[in-house]
């Protein structure tokens, strides 16, 4: 039962949160929000028995790509205006 | 052991290794080449002279023949299709005619030393080269084995003809009388061609004689023709929808097309008088052994398929018929000496085809070879005229050189006396043994009988023609300056002369049939030859077919007769020449035959409704099919293209270049194979 | 109570057309960048569920190898997008169309 | 200074109906598909050792879970990183720079 509930939770974060990525209109809103998707795909691994997935989920995603993404948001940014 | 048939391939490649010889080193080292490629040429076809008799020695002495593939240049599917090969069929026929060649070319090659480079010609080696390409062609095609090599070689020959008709290119007329000859012979090859397609096509083979258990197309045209046909035949006669009867007989008629060209037969004729354009003694080569004789060569060769043939044999008799006549009459006024000997030629053939056509096979192989030998002569001769004469050939320009050129004088008559068909020269046996051939099978068949008067009245032209040219030349005064004092000649020129002159004479001997019936004394050798052979390729399965399968019957009827009326004839229009002729300064009477002489001289406008064929048919038609292509053709694809083009400026619209709409795409491909694979799978 | 598959599978659909979502509407290339990511993972949860279906550890090390490609991906797209903003000062994926026709 | 996200304003969703329509398929099948009840791992399966193995290809006996063999794609993936560097580094190296 538990774990249904616990499904159901990161469903919808995982859901949301990736709606956020694609839908609002500052790109570094954007990376935060890819950042809590991730992280909640890694609990889904966690659900699935998948725990080092998770592990390495979080460490090269949130950890590796996420930085790099970061970087290049602010790489990009407009220097005179705000982003996109 | 070694034999002879292990060097018969040396024959034809031995002149073909001095065209080689004669073109890299005529065009790299010219001054190292001796006589510009006279030596070569000469060293080259005596040997295959020498091998052609070693051969002829071989097939005479045994019984075995040799027929054999010597390169298959195209491997068919198996049990399918038909190999396409290079083979040797060394027979009694073909080793027969390798000599002929072999000798005339050898004969010729000497010649040109005198004709050529005593007189001081350019382009030596290209000369040299042209001929001893001709001579392999020749030499290949009679050896061919099947009728594709045969068509190949055939084409050969008809190249090199245009090579050496043209070989004074740079004067105006050789290079259109070489385009001419080359034309008029190719219209006649395409139809050649059809029937070589014609002939695999039905038969699955090309062969000329069984070889081993193969057999060659006449063969299964016989077995068609007697009810066992063959499946292959039956195949393709199911398939066509022909009776074999009529389709056989149209294979023949497209094959008679190549050899009414290449042997100058009416009405392809028109372009051997201009081959006189190129060099005398490639005009004696041409005449005599190669070109020309290729064509009643490859009737020879099948013969054992037109020999079941009836109609196409009485066409090709009373082709042959007409155009000995045709040719005779237009050689009576001719003022070249070249001239008459060219119209001859084409009244020859005419003979030999008119033979073949009457069943006489041994009286065309026979009349082939005298007409080989006194024809080479003839031209010989008459290049040692025109030598002497510095290259005038006008006969009314000539007289009295008897006397000054005895040696030319005396060989030149009996070369003519041969030609006219007197009484003991080989002319005379054979031209009659074509004529009683004609007849005895004529009076079983009216069209024969036509095609034996029109021979027969040729004779008396014949005769005439050819004193008519002899007195001109030769007798009376000289009429110009350089009759009264011509050139002199050397040995190479008097050495042919003085061996075909003799032979002219005396080559007779070989098949004298009327002496056989007059003395009983068995010496027509030339029947015994053609008797010996591979077995279905011989005189006697000939006979047999034409019996059978032709119906062809000989009448019963002396020989003596027909001798001395073909004789009295040849006698009148000699005498007749000699009448009109005769004395110091002969008159041209021939001017007396008015509007009939301005016809004879005119070739009776041949020429003229040819060239009418080609600019008022060929060319409006060929203008309409040119419209046709580039109008309706052309149109139709450059429509294509214009809207495959069209219809791609609108399409490529739909590659805008942004990564956007090229993700729609997918994604709505993505949907649509889901839906598809959903429906299909019936998950829904 | 385990989750049935069925709803993994529901949510790794609804995560990739997201994704999608984000690749069709959006201009931005580094938002281009972070939806190929959200697929990616929609991909891999897809291939763990079955993991866990099917009780084989096939699906669960094949995840890695996508963890590993998506990685290269965004360093190589990272790289791109870099040259792309150099030569346009823009990460407009529109801005760049002169391979067109 | 933080901002609050804020919804995009100028999303042209007419392209986004295809994402709608892509997900909307999906979900109709995977609804109406049936996977069969869940297998799952043995209990005490040592999951991650698992991984391992299949990634070299190490035969090992229970409970380790099956897999299949993973070494010639790792072997693959290593080079595809290697050239994703390469690559990476090429492109944000400036051009005509030696730096």
């Amino acid at each position: 039962m538990i774990e249904s509930l616990t499904f159901a939770l990161f469903a919808v974060v995982t859901i949301a949160s990736s709606l956020g990525v694609v839908l609002v209109e500052d790109v570094w809103h954007s990376a935060l929000f890819l950042g809590a998707a991730l992280l909640s795909v890694a609990v889904h691994f966690l659900l699935l028995k998948a725990a080092f997935l998770a592990a390495v989920q979080i460490l090269v995603y949130v950890g590796g790509v996420l930085i790099l993404i970061a970087f290049a948001v602010m790489l990009t940014r407009d220097p005179g205006g705000v982003g996109e | 052991m070694v034999g002879a048939f292990d060097f018969a391939a040396a024959i034809p490649m031995l002149p073909f290794a001095s065209f080689v010889v004669a073109i890299l080193a005529g065009y790299f080292t010219p001054r190292l080449l001796p006589k510009g490629g006279a030596v070569p040429g000469i060293i080259a076809t005596g040997g295959s002279l020498l091998l052609s008799g070693w051969l002829m020695v071989t097939v005479s002495g045994t019984e075995h023949y040799y027929n054999q593939e010597i390169y298959t240049w195209t491997t068919g599917l198996a049990g399918e299709t038909f190999d396409l090969s290079f083979g040797l069929l060394l027979d009694p026929l073909s080793s027969y005619m390798l000599v002929i060649v072999a000798l005339i070319s050898f004969l010729v090659h000497v010649f040109s030393l005198g004709y050529m480079n005593d007189e001081g010609e350019t382009g030596l080696p290209r000369y040299y080269a042209g001929l001893g390409l001709f001579s392999f062609s020749m030499l290949a095609f009679v050896m061919a084995s099947n009728i594709l090599m045969a068509f190949m070689f055939f084409e050969l020959v008809g190249l090199c003809s245009w090579l050496l008709i043209g070989f004074w290119f740079r004067e105006p007329g050789p290079p259109s009388a070489a385009k001419k000859a080359f034309l008029v012979t190719r219209f006649g090859d395409y139809f050649f061609l059809i029937g070589v397609v014609a002939i695999f096509a039905t038969f699955g083979t090309g062969l000329f004689a069984p070889r081993g258990d193969e057999l060659g197309f006449p063969q299964l045209t016989a077995e068609a023709l007697s009810g066992e046909m063959a499946p292959v035949v039956a195949d393709f006669l199911g398939t066509i929808g022909l009776e074999p009867q009529t389709w056989f007989a149209l294979i023949g008629l497209l094959v008679l097309g190549g050899v009414i060209g290449k042997s100058a037969q009416f009405p392809l004729h028109t372009w051997l008088p201009d081959a006189m354009e190129g060099p005398t003694p490639v005009s004696a080569l041409i005449h005599a052994a190669t070109m020309v004789a290729a064509g009643v060569y490859l009737v020879m060769r099948m013969y054992g398929f037109y020999a079941q043939l009836p109609r196409i044999l009485a066409l090709i008799a009373l082709v042959g018929g007409f155009t000995a006549l045709m040719a005779a009459t237009m050689a009576m006024v001719k003022r070249e000496i070249k001239q008459v000997l060219a119209y001859s030629t084409i009244s020859q053939y005419g003979y030999m085809m008119l033979a073949l056509g009457a069943g006489g096979y041994v009286a065309a192989t026979f009349h082939l070879m005298t007409h080989a030998i006194f024809k080479a002569l003839l031209f010989l001769g008459a290049g040692a005229v025109i030598i002497a004469m510095h290259h005038n050939e006008n006969m009314w320009d000539m007289g009295g050189l008897k006397d000054k050129m005895p040696v030319t004088y005396w060989t030149f008559l009996s070369g003519s006396l041969a030609l006219a068909g007197i009484f003991p020269f080989a002319g005379f046996w054979s031209k009659d043994e074509v004529l009683y051939e004609a007849l005895i099978h004529g009076l079983n068949d009216p069209i024969l009988l036509l095609a034996y008067a029109m021979g027969l009245i040729a004779v008396v032209f014949t005769g005439f023609y050819t004193f008519r040219m002899v007195i001109l030349t030769f007798h009376g005064e000289a009429r110009t300056e350089t009759a009264e004092d011509p050139g002199s000649v050397r040995w190479n020129v008097k050495f042919p002369l003085v061996v075909l002159g003799t032979l002219a004479a005396t080559v007779g001997v070989v098949n004298m049939a009327p002496v056989k019936e007059l003395t009983g004394w068995d010496i027509t050798y030339l029947h015994h030859w053609f008797e010996s052979g591979i077995q279905t390729v011989t005189l006697g399965e000939y006979h047999h077919l034409l019996e059978s399968a032709a119906g062809y019957h000989a009448a019963d009827l002396a020989p003596f007769l027909p001798a001395a009326l073909s004789l009295g004839l040849a006698l009148t229009g000699a005498g007749l020449a000699w009448i009109l002729y005769r004395g110091p300064d002969p008159t041209a009477h021939t001017d007396k035959l008015g509007s009939i002489k301005t016809l004879l001289y005119n070739n009776y406008y041949q020429d003229e409704y040819q060239v009418w064929l080609a600019e008022g048919v060929t060319m409006p038609l060929a203008q309409v099919a040119d419209k046709f292509d580039q109008g309706i053709i052309d149109g139709v694809v450059n429509t294509i293209s214009s809207l495959a083009l069209f219809s791609g400026s609108r399409i490529r619209r739909l590659q805008t270049g942004r990564v956007t709409n090229y993700a729609a795409m997918l994604t709505l491909g993505l949907v649509v194979i889901v839906l598809v694979v959903a429906l299909i799978g019936g998950w829904f | 109570m385990v989750v049935e598959t069925q709803y993994y599978v529901l949510l790794s659909a609804a995560m990739f057309s997201i994704g999608v979502f984000g690749l069709l509407t959006r201009r931005n290339a580094l938002r281009f960048l972070m939806s190929v990511e959200l697929m990616l993972n929609a991909a891999n949860i897809n291939l763990v569920a079955f993991s866990a279906q099917w009780g084989n550890m096939t699906g669960q090390t094949f995840s890695l190898f996508v963890l590993a490609l998506a990685a290269a991906e965004v360093a190589v797209g990272i790289g791109i997008i870099l040259v792309l903003f150099r030569n346009f000062r823009d990460v407009d994926v529109t801005e760049p169309a002169t391979m067109r026709w | 200074m933080t901002t609050k996200p804020e919804l995009s304003k100028n999303i042209d969703v007419l392209p986004g109906l295809a994402a709608l329509a892509l997900f909307a398929a999906m979900a109709v099948a995977i609804l109406s598909a049936n996977f069969g009840p869940i297998q799952g791992f043995e209990a005490g399966a040592a999951i991650t050792r698992s991984i391992g193995y299949a990634l070299f290809n190490l035969e090992r006996a229970a409970p380790v879970v099956t897999s299949e063999g993973f070494l010639m794609p790792f072997l693959a993936v290593a080079f595809v990183l290697d050239a994703a560097l390469g690559a990476a580094v090429m492109l944000a190296r400036r051009e005509g720079g030696e730096e």
